[in-house]
Parts: structure tokens; sequence; C-alpha cells
């Protein structure tokens, strides 16, 4: 198996609010391979952007603080080192997409002069040839007319051509990892699928890694090699995307997939999941899925489910299988 | 249920056309005795507390139902303004500051008794020499005084004491304040309010007639007006009040623009609520928040605009307000300097707690910073 | 494509701005003639010393002043001077309005152009400074700082200043000599007190809306974008950050321009001793000077219009997405 | 504001006088002399109106005589001093022959002449003192005949006899004729004569030549080497002359203090610390200013004040020395007249000297308002002083805000009735509110203009009691205050009315009192009756202070201190 690139471990981001200390991501671990398309999926205020925004160290403090953990890059512990080895990383070893390029993009500068600004970083590259480098990575996007295009400003292109444009410049540093927080949500349909080719595209020709963050599962099976299944804060389930499509093992996953559409067989209504996103600030005890959990036992609701290994890679959170004698 | 819902109406109007009747009462009553101040028996009041008695009496009917509607908010917005502790000093100097303005005058002596035995008395623990002029022996006769626990803050050039002038100065800044702000802040919102509710042509004429009140010199304008008709603190109040209103009614015009596009105005038109109703009951309490951030950051500048009337002359010589004790004691800071200093640090720190409370306010109202 | 509806724009406000000027041109020149006081009464107490018959002497001298004729007749003799440029003759200073107005105008210019810019940095340094570390000790600190400035009452702390630093060190000068050319370093140095005492009561409004400017920017999308992309923290703030925060500043900059033009402006050329536009102008109105009145009130109407469209047309170069079509 | 005038007023009559006889000075330094009472308004001295004017002007134009601090004759422009025939019917005036215009051509009598006859008494230019030429000639107003002789001297002609009329024709000043006489007729191209407003006329008429004039700054005039005195002692001895102006008294005595001016005038407080400072000399002199309180004698004040008794009763209420001591801060001398210590003219016995010494007696004042019905005495012997209605008294005493001194004096009066049981209410109204309110007055009920004093019967607008004022006499003709005091005078605002009085008013202007002795028996008995009749409670003359560096040299204290001006010198 390929070495991972990022191990997270024991990675805890919590935000102290007036309210009480939300803990939107509660002790994950993970590695991220080299070349590999890992997807983060799970509902809304799951933690999955908190997750990637604590890998650049990019939470906002005050209210939010990465309480615990470690996340290294090669040997590097990024949460140790000091803002300017940081610094060095962003844009050059991690880079990151957004998923709303309309307010990720500064409106008062063209977005030739955005994707430059990191070419510029290095000192070798001149005028000329970084001006170059942009309209390259433009094509690259597939970006129309990209001799035009970087003298526009971000109000005077569509949702798409924004994307793209969001995604040249995350690529500008030339990036070893590159984390995307839901970068097809904001877009409508027909872009949607442009916009994956782009990734999947990128994938093979920069051989570089991709944390995918999504809420859509269908988009997972197109770009998707492995998926991590997130659910308050916590990771529920991980596996190949095949078997966890085919064969999902935890019960929130396969309510989840139940959610799918699918064109393919005629449904009826389509099914939800009961009941709400636990609370963050005190959440329920045990399994945070066992009042929602159909399947939910006495011992969830008292005991935090341990990992269990069903094979290599593929772990599962959930009593149902680390007790056999159930 | 419905009938239920009736009575209740019926009792809420019932109860509005009492406060009306009421506050037409007190009007009228109000209007006679200017009436009869005016032509039969001279000074009842000075026309100050007339200004003061309608003021409040339009507080009554209208600012505390407009108040208490919006107390929610209000609550709310309180809880995020004590998080500011310079606010919170600056809410406190000023309770202080009107306490003294009210309870002051008991303890202190009357500031107009003149007594030139003591005049120019030092503060306490101080002592200068005072030195006249002798016209036979072309010599001077130096005394040492020292400043008197009978007059702390010691005396001005004719003997009055500075710390009652102070105090009588407090109540002056605080009414020119306090009153000038009013009149602009009900200009401003009425104007405000109704060009962007109404909109069309009555908004662009409001603003063309905005634009042309805003481009006048201000100062120039307060020094030709109080010139001409001499120095009077009523006038100047009325004055800077008539003229100080464009600023608000531009930052309440674009606040309430926004407003009415929102959903629940709409919902209310659609209700057949009538113009004046809806301006009154909806638009109004949700400006109510800038209302008074503008309120509390435009006495300070008020204030000072009296004192620099009294400064260059203009200022009412019948009233003893900071500005008025400033300017005297200015002339003599080399000799007599404790009577420049007491005023002008009293102005100071009255502008510089309005200021901190109409900063905090506004962070606390500003629903972006997060407290 | 930009520069067509730009210039019809500043056209039409061109326009406006000159009707304006007009209505406020008007209104000055009823209400300078309809107050009790009339030019001819500085006679009024040396006439009567001569035991002359005043009301007979005192019409004629009304007459020379041409004030004696109803009020339309002057307004349209005045007018048609206007169409020729001449401003009319100051009777308080014996010069014409406009060579007055040209010998004095730059005496008010450079200082108030000195305390904006002097308020303009330190106001936006501190500003951005608070914003970047609110509800800090520093955050409390420099708002403490630079509400000193707007508290103290300008003519107080320039009278201390004079009295601290001319007489009592001897650094400056007690007052603004004319004699230095304006470009001199010497008159720059003879500039502190005076930018200093007009500038800090600017500066507390730079502060207060940087600040807010900066605040309301902060939090944007855009500016993890900047540092996702490993840009230094300066640029993030200095470039990203501020560049947004310049729009909302650019307005409070020119309104305070025009507002305070006169107010502190005046009270601080009276203390330092600078023969500006403020002292002429209240000195004729307490003259009865009306030729001086109208010119000085309506010129600088003109001032803050030409203000507000600059303001206006440094938006469009400030923010990409407004334009006035 | 007034006291400040005074002192413009006193440096005017210093630098229009000079004499010769001084050390041989090599010209060097700057010399400023600061003011805070204003800007001139004008450089055409024929429209001034303000003393500021006259001052700069003078600068740059001398009369042609001036006096020194004994009042001996100091001459300028004339060659020798007026001469008065027998009849004092005319006046020869013959001046010097070596004064030039700006154009190097000469001044002759013809331009003193052109500038009476087409300037000062022409009536398309109301020259503010043409009063000061006219003369009754049975009831028609008429003006004294100015002809010339010849190229140096002309002659002014009157019909009758007035004898202060030699100190006007001494102030006289020409206007070149060359110039003037292209503006002749147009009052409006005249005033804004360049040559006028720029004062490049002027040649060698005065120790100093314009330079530059900036607005509410500064008037700067430069040393004129051709000056006519100047020829033997090279005089005047400053490079440049400059007034500078400030907008508060505070930097004005900064300024001295700092060493920034070379003299400034010193507000009573301050002068004690200028004192002590050995870089300044501070000189004290006597000013021809005098406080006084005014009395509404008209039907609209206090009618107890018609009575010649009930006014000596309150003078003798009021202590002058108190006065001078706790508001002048000793910087004056008690007044009993209008006549200054200084006048040629004052006499000291015989006037009574009410409110000081033996003539400030609180108790005696309350017997004469009780003898006088104004005040009932009680059984317990204190004396209650009321009104015609029987209610106790209540005045009303009047001051022009703005001016500490006076309000100070208001203040003291108020206190010093206070102890014989009048109550006085204070109301401080700003100058132009004083002058339409309270100073002018009409008949009601008539159509008459409001005017300063329309006789018997005129009343002013609002009532009034007291009044604090302040005025200046011209120590050389006092008789100039029969303004105030005669019955027909101009300024007489207060209804004051006494045939003895404008008897002897009249008899100082005529043939009686060409003769100096006369003219002095008659000044007595003016004083004398004055005082006696106390139509105002003269209070202070005042003294002022003025502040120079030490190294300015060649001064000599004295009532007209400025009048070697052009001999000063920096050491």
């Amino acid at each position: 198996m390929t070495e991972a690139i990022l191990r997270i471990r024991n990675l805890r981001t919590y935000f102290f609010t007036r309210r009480g200390i939300v803990k939107a991501v509660d002790g994950i671990d993970f590695d991220l391979r080299k070349s590999e398309c890992l997807c983060l999926v799970g509902e809304s205020g799951c933690g999955k952007t908190v997750t990637a925004l604590s890998i650049l160290n990019l939470v906002d403090s005050p209210p939010g603080r990465v309480v615990s953990g470690e996340i290294y890059y090669d040997s590097l512990n990024l949460l140790k080192c000091p803002p300017d080895q940081i610094r060095r990383i962003r844009g050059k070893e991690i880079a990151m997409v957004f998923q709303d390029a309309q307010s990720a993009l500064n409106p008062v500068f063209t977005i030739g002069d955005q994707i430059a600004e990191q070419v510029k970083l290095r000192p070798e590259v001149n005028q000329r040839e970084a001006k170059e480098q942009v309209i390259n990575l433009l094509k690259e996007v597939g970006m129309p007319i990209p001799e035009k295009m970087i003298g526009y400003y971000p109000h005077q292109l569509s949702g798409g051509m924004r994307q793209r444009a969001m995604i040249a410049m995350s690529l500008s540093g030339d990036p070893q990892i590159l984390i995307a927080d839901e970068p097809t949500t904001a877009v409508d349909v027909t872009v949607k699928g442009q916009i994956l080719d782009i990734f999947s595209q990128l994938k093979s020709t920069r051989q570089m890694s991709l944390l995918f963050i999504t809420h859509e599962l269908g988009i997972v099976s197109e770009i998707g090699d492995r998926i991590m299944v997130m659910y308050g804060g916590k990771i529920v389930e991980t596996a190949t995307v095949s078997e966890l499509l085919n064969n999902p093992k935890h019960p929130y996953t396969i309510s989840l997939i139940k959610c799918l559409p699918d064109i393919t067989q005629v449904m009826g209504r389509l099914e939800s999941i009961p009941g709400t996103v636990p609370s963050l600030i005190n959440p329920p005890s045990g399994c945070l899925f066992h009042p929602r959990c159909d399947k939910a036992m006495a011992v969830c609701s008292k005991e935090e489910p341990p990992p269990f290994i069903v094979a290599e890679g593929r772990t599962v959170f959930c009593h149902l299988y680390s007790r056999p004698e159930r | 249920m419905t009938n239920r819902l009736k009575s209740t109406r019926s009792i809420t109007r019932k109860v509005d056309r009492v406060k009306n009747l009421a506050f037409i009462i007190a009007m009228v009553l109000l209007v006679t005795t200017l009436l009869l101040d005016i032509f039969v028996i001279e000074m009842i009041f000075d026309l100050l507390t007339y200004l003061y008695i309608a003021l409040g009496l339009l507080f009554v009917r209208y600012g505390i139902p407009l108040l208490y509607a919006s107390r929610r908010l209000i609550q709310y917005y309180w809880q995020r303004a004590i998080k500011n502790k310079l606010a919170v000093g600056g809410l406190v100097f000023i309770l202080l500051l009107i306490l003294l303005a009210f309870i002051g005058p008991l303890f202190t002596v009357d500031p107009t008794a003149v007594n030139f035995d003591e005049k120019n008395l030092p503060p306490l623990g101080f002592t200068i020499e005072e030195s006249v002029y002798k016209i036979e022996t072309k010599q001077f006769i130096t005394s040492r005084i020292t400043g008197t626990s009978e007059h702390p803050l010691g005396t001005d050039d004719k003997g009055r004491d500075l710390l009652a002038m102070i105090v009588s100065g407090t109540r002056v800044s605080l009414q020119v304040g306090l009153f000038a702000t009013g009149i602009a802040i009900i200009l401003g919102t009425l104007i405000g309010v109704s060009a962007a509710y109404l909109g069309g042509k009555t908004d662009n004429i409001l603003m063309r007639f905005t634009d042309i009140m805003m481009t006048f010199p201000f100062f120039l304008l307060l020094v030709f007006i109080v010139f001409i008709f001499g120095p009077n603190l009523a006038l100047i109040v009325i004055v800077i009040g008539l003229t100080g209103w464009t600023g608000t009614a531009r930052l309440i015009r674009s606040e309430s623009l926004s407003l009415r596009t929102r959903e629940f105005v709409m919902a209310s038109k659609a209700l057949g609520a009538s113009d004046r109703r809806i301006i009154l009951s909806h638009l109004i309490p949700n400006v109510i928040s800038l209302i008074i951030v503008i309120a509390t950051l435009s006495i300070p500048g008020v204030i000072l605009a009296e004192a620099a009337l009294s400064f260059i002359g203009l200022g009412d010589p019948s009233v003893a307000s900071w500005g008025m004790i400033l300017k005297a004691g200015q002339q003599n800071l080399d000799t007599t300097w404790w009577v420049a200093v007491a005023p002008g640090i009293m102005l100071f720190l009255t502008v510089l707690a309005f200021n901190f409370l109409g900063d905090g306010l506004r962070d606390a109202f500003d629903p972006r910073s997060n407290i | 494509m930009k520069k067509t509806w730009l210039r019809d724009y500043i056209i039409k406000r061109l326009l406006y701005a000159i009707f304006i000027a007009w209505a406020v041109l008007t209104v000055t020149f009823v209400m300078v003639r309809v107050g009790p006081t009339s030019p001819a009464d500085k006679y009024l107490s040396n006439l009567a010393a001569q035991g002359q018959d005043t009301s007979q002497v005192m019409a004629a001298i009304e007459a020379r002043y041409g004030v004696d004729r109803p009020i339309y007749e002057q307004y349209l003799n005045y007018i048609t001077n206007l169409g020729r440029g001449d401003w009319g003759w100051s009777l308080s200073t014996s010069m014409s309005v406009m060579e007055l107005i040209k010998a004095h105008w730059i005496y008010s210019f450079q200082l108030i152009f000195l305390s904006s810019i002097f308020a303009a940095i330190i106001g936006i340094l501190i500003g951005i400074y608070s914003a970047v570390r609110q509800y800090s000790k520093t955050d409390y600190i420099a708002t403490f700082f630079s509400f000193i400035g707007i508290s103290i009452p300008n003519f107080w702390l320039g009278v201390m200043l004079i009295l601290l630093f001319s007489v009592n060190l001897g650094l400056f000068k007690t007052y603004y000599d004319t004699s230095l050319s304006l470009l001199s370093l010497a008159n720059l140095k003879q500039l502190i007190l005076p930018v200093i005492t007009l500038g800090t009561g600017m500066l507390a409004g730079y502060t207060r809306y940087t600040r807010s400017a900066m605040l309301e920017n902060l939090r944007k999308d855009f500016v993890k974008t900047a540092r996702a992309k490993g840009l230094p923290e300066r640029t993030v703030i200095g470039k990203h950050v501020f560049r947004n925060a310049v729009l909302p500043l650019v307005t409070i900059i020119m309104f305070d321009l025009g507002s305070i033009v006169f107010g502190g402006a005046y009270l601080t050329e009276i203390i330092f001793g600078i023969p500006g536009l403020g002292q002429i102008s209240f000195n004729a109105i307490f003259a009865d000077d009306y030729a001086v009145v109208v010119a000085v009130t309506v010129i600088s109407a003109f001032l803050i219009l030409m203000i507000n469209l600059i303001t206006d047309i440094t938006y469009t170069y400030l923010d990409p997405r407004i334009r006035y079509d | 504001m007034k006291e400040l005038k005074v002192l413009a007023v006193l440096l005017i009559i210093a630098v229009l006088v000079g004499s010769s006889c001084q050390v041989p000075q090599e010209a060097k330094g700057v010399y400023i002399s600061g003011t805070s009472a204003g800007d001139a308004e004008t450089l055409n001295w024929i429209l001034a109106a303000d003393s500021a004017s006259f001052g700069y002007i003078g600068h740059t134009l001398d009369s042609l005589v001036t006096y020194d601090n004994e009042w001996n004759v100091q001459l300028r422009c004339a060659a020798r001093d007026v001469e008065v025939s027998g009849d004092g019917l005319v006046y020869t005036v013959t001046i010097r022959d070596d004064l030039k215009w700006g154009d190097e051509s000469q001044v002759t009598a013809e331009d003193y002449v052109y500038t009476m006859k087409n300037l000062m008494f022409s009536d398309w230019l109301n020259y503010t003192y043409k009063s000061d030429w006219q003369e009754e000639v049975n009831g028609e107003t008429v003006f004294v005949t100015p002809e010339v002789v010849n190229k140096t001297t002309f002659t002014i002609t009157r019909r009758t006899v007035d004898p202060e009329f030699i100190y006007t024709v001494r102030t006289l000043t020409p206007y070149p004729k060359y110039i003037a006489s292209k503006y002749e007729g147009d009052v409006e191209s005249f005033t804004q004569a360049p040559e006028f407003n720029k004062l490049t006329y002027t040649g060698n008429l005065g120790p100093y030549k314009f330079v530059e004039w900036i607005r509410n700054d500064k008037f700067v005039v430069e040393r004129n080497p051709e000056y006519y005195l100047g020829t033997d002692t090279d005089a005047p001895y400053f490079e440049q002359y400059i007034v500078k102006i400030f907008g508060t008294p505070a930097i004005q005595h900064a300024a001295l203090e700092a060493g920034d001016i070379s003299y400034a005038g010193i507000d009573p407080p301050h002068v004690a610390k200028f004192q002590a400072m050995e870089q300044i000399n501070v000189y004290t002199m006597p000013t021809t200013g005098y406080l006084f309180l005014a009395y509404n004698l008209r039907d609209n004040g206090w009618e107890g004040l018609k009575q010649k008794e009930v006014r000596q009763a309150l003078s003798m209420a009021i202590s002058k020395d108190l006065l001078i001591e706790k508001v002048l801060i000793g910087f004056g001398e008690p007044a009993f007249s209008f006549i200054p210590v200084t006048s040629p003219w004052y006499v000291d016995k015989g006037s009574a000297k009410y409110g000081v010494e033996s003539l400030l007696d609180k108790e005696k004042a309350k017997e004469r308002l009780v003898e006088t019905g104004h005040a009932t005495q009680r059984a317990d012997g204190s004396i209650e002083i009321t009104d015609k209605e029987g209610k106790p008294l209540k005045l009303t005493l009047i001051t022009n805000s703005g001016n500490d001194i006076r309000e100070n004096v208001g203040y003291l009066v108020k206190e010093e009735l206070l102890t014989i049981g009048i109550e006085v209410e204070l109301k401080f109204v700003p100058w132009a509110t004083e002058l339409r309110k309270y100073l002018m007055n009409k008949v009601p009920g008539t159509g008459q203009e409001l005017r300063y004093n329309n006789g018997v019967g005129a009343v002013s607008e609002e009532s009034w009691d007291l009044m604090v004022m302040g005025v200046t006499t011209l120590p050389l003709s006092p008789s100039g205050q029969d303004v105030f005091y005669a019955t027909q005078g101009g300024l007489n605002f207060w209804g004051y009315s006494n045939s003895p009085v404008d008897e002897l008013f009249q008899r100082i202007r005529s043939e009686e009192a060409l003769d100096e002795g006369a003219r002095k028996q008659l000044y007595a008995e003016l004083s004398q009756l004055v005082a006696e009749e106390q139509p105002v409670n003269f209070l202070a003359f005042q003294l002022a202070n003025a502040g120079f560096q030490k190294n300015v040299k060649g001064i000599e204290p004295g009532i007209n201190m400025g009048y070697n001006y052009h001999l000063w010198y920096f050491e």
C-alpha cells in the first residue's frame, strides 16, 4: 500500500462560545495516502470543514482552537511548527479550495492578480513568466479564453468559471495535497459534473493527493478512492468507495445511502433519518448516533464504540461489530 | 376566538385614545402658560424650561411606548453593551453627571454670588501671589493667598465659587447636548424614514433639501444666526438642532431603505396597515438602535459647539455654561490657571464619556462585531 | 467602456453642484440682508459723537454700500457682476473679495490638508491595529488614545500647547509667521502645533470608522483564502482586508473633510494666528461684510460638493462593482 | 474692547508726534507691535471709522503738529506752529518746503486746501468727522473756508470763534491732488483706488513706507530713507515696523513673554507677572479713558435719579478706591469730572470728591435718601429705601457683555448699593443690542427715527436705571465731551439737561476763551459744576500698561509715549 503523506492522530478542535464549548472535531484519526482521493462525507455541522481548516491552522481563534492531537505531514507535526513555517507549507505543500468561490475570491482584485499572487511569491519568477503560468493554470482547469479572463473581476464571471478560477489559484503553488471543501455544492447541477471532471483529471495528471469534502454521496462514487463518514465530530466508518456503497456497515452510513435518490429504480418517498443532528455542546453519551439508530442497543448509550477493523484500511465504530456475542 | 381578538384590539384603541387625549391636554396647558408668560406675567419659566417640558411630554407620549415595544431588543443589546468596559465607564460617568446636575446645586453655594474680597482664590492646597498696584508709590503690594476649604476649586475674578459654577454649568451643558440632539434626531428620523419609505418624488425633494442643508458650513451658519439674533441659549440649542439633522437623516434613510424591502414590512402592508402605522410601529423601532448610537455620538459634538461659540464671545452671557467659564478663565491662563483648567477637564471628561458610550453601543448594535 | 458613463456622470454631477451652489448663494444673500445689523453701524457711534444727525448720514453711507436698494435689485446687480467674475468689494478689509480669498485660502488649505493626512495616517493605523486585536488590552488603549483627541476642546488644547512649547520650552514661535515661504521646512515646523491641535480632533473619527470597516472585512471568506495561499499576515491584512475596508473609509474621510472645514479650523486659526479663510469669514460676519460672507459660504459649499463628487468617483476605482450609469 | 481702543488711540497720538535731537544710530532690527483689538478696515483715512486704520496710516503720513508728554508742540509737516489771528477767526498754516509725494512732486498748500474743499467737505464722500470743520452761522451750518496763500502757506477762516479749533487744524493730513482729482465725485472708484489702498503716494511724509498688509495677520511698513525729519538724525532706526494682530489677548501676552514681539499692551491681571520678568520693561501711564456709571434721567428710568441729591447719595455709597483696587487691580485713579489729570485744563481743588474720603459715607447717603423722600426710617432706626409704590427699591444695571472690566464694575456697584439697601439686577447685553435697545431713544407713539438724543420726552426701547460705560476724552479739548453732557449733545442718550453746564460749554467755545487763562478758569468752573451736579458718577480714569522688550531704547514714558517713536532703536 502506498505510504501515507498526511497522518492525523486524535485531532480535537473545540469552539469556546458563550453558550458553552462546541466540540466540533472530537478526536479523529485518519491517514491520507499519496495521490489518493480520500472523501470526507457527512451532514453539515459534522465537523468536516473544521477538520480541513485545522490541518492548515486556519480555524478562527477566538473562539475556535485545536485542543489536542497531531497532524504529521511527512515527518513534520503541523500543529507544533511555528507560524512562518506553517505559512510556507500553505499553498505550496497543502492547498485548499473553498466552497463558495463568490465570497472566497477578493471582489476588488482581478482573478489574474489573485492567482498570480502566489506565483510571484517565488522571487525568481518575473512579471511575464508569472502571467504565462497563470494562463496555463487557467487552461488546465478548462477556463475559456484565459488571456481575457485574467483581466476580469470575480463579479463578472459565472459560478462555474469562478470555481475554476478558485481551483487554478489553489494549484498555483504546485501543492502535494489539495483539500477541496465542498467545491461543487455552490454550483448548479450542470456545472457540478464539469468541476468533478477537473478534479479527476488533476488527480491523474498531477499525482497529488486529494482530500475531498462533500455531503453528497452521489459525487463520491465518481471521484473518490476511499471514503470516511463523519458524524457529530467523530469518524464512524472508513472504507473503499465500492465496499462502502455496496456493503455499508455502520447504521448511519446505511441510512445515508438509503437517502440517495437512485434514478435507476422507481422509488416511493425518499427515506429521511429521524431525529436531528446531535448538539455538539452536550453530545449524547456513548455512541453519538444511538438516539437515531434503529439498531441501538443498551450498551450504545453507555460506552463509546471502539474502532473495529473489518479489513486493512476498513474500520467501523459500532458496537454491532465490536461485540460478537451481542 | 375572533371576538376575544376584537375586544383586545378595542381595549388597546381605547387606551390609545386616552393617551392621545391626555397628551393633547398637557400640550394645550403648556402653550397657554407660554402665552401667559409672554403677554401677561413676566417670566414664569425661561424659554428653555418650556422646551424641557415639551420634549418631556413628547418623550412620554411617543418615546416610552416605542422603547417599550422594542424592550426585548434593547435588553438583548444591553447585555452586549456591558461587555465594553469603556462604554460602561462612560455610562457611569454620565449618570453621575445627571445626578450632579440635579442634586449638586443643593450642596454648593450660589454660583452667582459675587464677593470681591475672595477674588482669584486658588484651589485648596495651592497658594499664589496676588499683587495690587499703588498709584502713589508706583509699586506693587503683593500678598500671598492660599486656597480655602470653603472654595475647594477656588474662585474666579469676581469671587464666585468655581465648584458651584461647574455644577450649574453641568446642567447647562447637558441641556444643550440633550435638547439640540433631541431636535436634530427627531427631525433627522422623520425626514430619513419618510424619504426612504415614501420614495419617488418626496424622497428626491427631501434628499435635495438635505444636500443643500449639508453643504452649508455648519459652524459658519451657527455663528451667523447667533450673531444676528443675539446670543441666547435657547436660540443656540434650537439652531444647532435645526441644522444638525442632516447626517442623521442620511444614515436613517439608508437604514430604512434596506428595512423597507424586508418581508415583515411587505407583510404588514399586505395586511392593510396605513403608511403612518408602518412607519411608526415597524420602521422606527428597527431604527431605534441606530438612533441611540447617533444620539450618543452627536451629543459631544453639540456640547463642544456651544463651548466654541462661548470661546469666540457668542455664548449666552447670563448663563454660566462650561464654555463661558472656560472663555473667562482662558484669558488669564498664566495667572489664574485653575479657572480655565476646571471647566476644560469637565468638558473633556463628559465628551469622552459620551464618545465611549456611543462607541460601545455602536459595537453592541453592530451584528457583525463578535462580542 | 468605463470612461463614457463616467464622463456623463461627472457632467451631471457638476451641473447638480452648480445648481446647489446657486441655491446656497441665494439663501445666504437674502439671509445676510435680513438681519437687524447693517454695515453702516460702525459709523453710528462716531457720527453721534460728532453730534451729527445720524439717520441722514447713515442713509448716505448705506447708499454708498448699495445696501439701501431693494433686495432683488441688489441680487440682480450681484449676479451680473458675478457673471463678469467680480465677487464684489469687501468693506471690512478694503480689497476685492476675490483677491482676499485668493490671498488667504492657501493658509486654511494647508492647515486642513496636513491635519487630515496626520489624522488619517495615525487614525487608520490605530484603527487597523485595534480591529485586528479586537477587545484586547491594546484595543482599549488605542481607542482611549484616539478619543482623547476628539474630547479635548481644541481651542483649549491649542492655548496649552503654545504655553508649554512656545513660551516655556521656546521650541516654536508663539504665532504663525507668514513671511516664511509656504514650501519651506520652517513653514512645516511652525505648522506642527496647529496640525496636532486640529488633527487630534479628527483622529477619533478615522480610528472608529477604520476599525469598524476592518472588522467587517476581517471575517470575510477571502481572508481565509488569502491565508490558505500562504501569504504573510502583513499582506493578508494590509492588502486584501484593508483594500476592501478603504471603501467606507473614503466616504468618512471626505465627509469629515467637508464638515470640519470651518468648525475646528476656524478656532485653530484664531489661536495660532493663521490668517486663513476661517478668520476672514467670521470677521466678515461680525463686520456685516455681506460680499465676503456670501462668497466664502458659496465657495465652501461648492468645495464640499466637489469633495462628495471626488469621493463618488474614487468609489468606482476602489470597488469595480460600482457603476453609476 | 473699549479699553484696548483707548490704548490704540494713545498710540496714534504718540505716532503723530516726534522731536529732533537724538543720538544718530545705524538702523537695524524689526520692531513688532502686538495688538489683539482686531485688524484695521482701510488705509483710505477719509473713509475710516476705526482707530486701528488711523494707527496704520499714521506710520506713513505725519500730521502738521504733535505733542510731547508735557503737551509742548512738536513740529511735523508744519514749518511753524499754526498762527491764530487776534480775533481768533483766521488760522495760518505754513508747511515745510521739502515735503515730497510718491512721484517726487512737491507737497503744496494746494494739496491741503484741495483735501479740505473737495474731499473732507464734499457730500459724495460723507467724511465722518466733517462736523469738526463746521460752524453755526445765524442758524445755518457752514464749513470753514480754506484758501491758498502761496506754495507753502494756506489759511482757514472761520465766521465764529472756537478757541479749540486749533487742535483740529493741527491734525490735518493731505491727499495728493494729482491723484485724488482722478476719482473725484465717484465714491466707489475712490474707495477702490489702488494708490490709496497701497499707500503708494506717501513719499517722504512719514517715517515708514507701506510694504504689505495681510488681513488678520500683520501690517508691514519699512524704513523711509527720505523721511523729511530723518535728514539730520537719519531716523527712523528700525528697518521694519510690523503691527502683528493676535486672535486672543492670552496669545499676545505669551508672544511678549517669549520675546517674539517687541511691544504689547498688558491687561491689569498680568502686569505683576511681566513686571517681575527681567527681559521686559513695563511702563504704567495714565490714559484719557474714564469709567462712569450713567443714570437714566429719561422717563423710563427710576424717577429718583432726576434729583441731584439722590445722584449724590448714590455716588457717596460707591467707593472709588475699592473699585480701583478690586476691579482695576490698582491701575486707575478716582475721577470727579470728565477732565483727565493729564489735561492742561485739569484743576484739582474746589470740585466735590464724591465716593472718596469724606464724601464716601453710606450713612449720610441713606439720610440723604430719606430727606428726598425715597426712604422711610423704621422704628428700629434702620432705613428702608422704597420705590413710589412702597416696595423695596430694585434698579436695573446694564453693561455690554464680553467686557470683563465693565462686568466687574457692574458687580461691584451692585455689592456697594446693596450695603445701603438698594437691590440691583445686572443685565449683560452684546454691544450692538445695547446701542439699539438701551441707548437709542425716541418719543413713544411718534414716527420718530431712533436716535441717540431725541430730546425731552424721548425714551429708550427697554427700560433701565444704571449703565456702566467707558469713554475717552481729548485732554487738549475736553469741551468735546459736550456731546455727552450738553442738552443737545449727540450722545447725551441718558437725557441730562442743565443750562449752567450748557452755558459754560458755549462760553468755552467763544472769544472769551481765546485767552488760555480765562479758558482754564472756565474749565475749572465747569468741572466743579459737573462734580457737584453728578450727571453721571465719574468712577475712575484708567492707567494703561505697555510692555517692551528690554533692548528697545529711547522710550520716554508719559501720556504721549510714542511721540518720539521714530527715534527708538534696538540696543
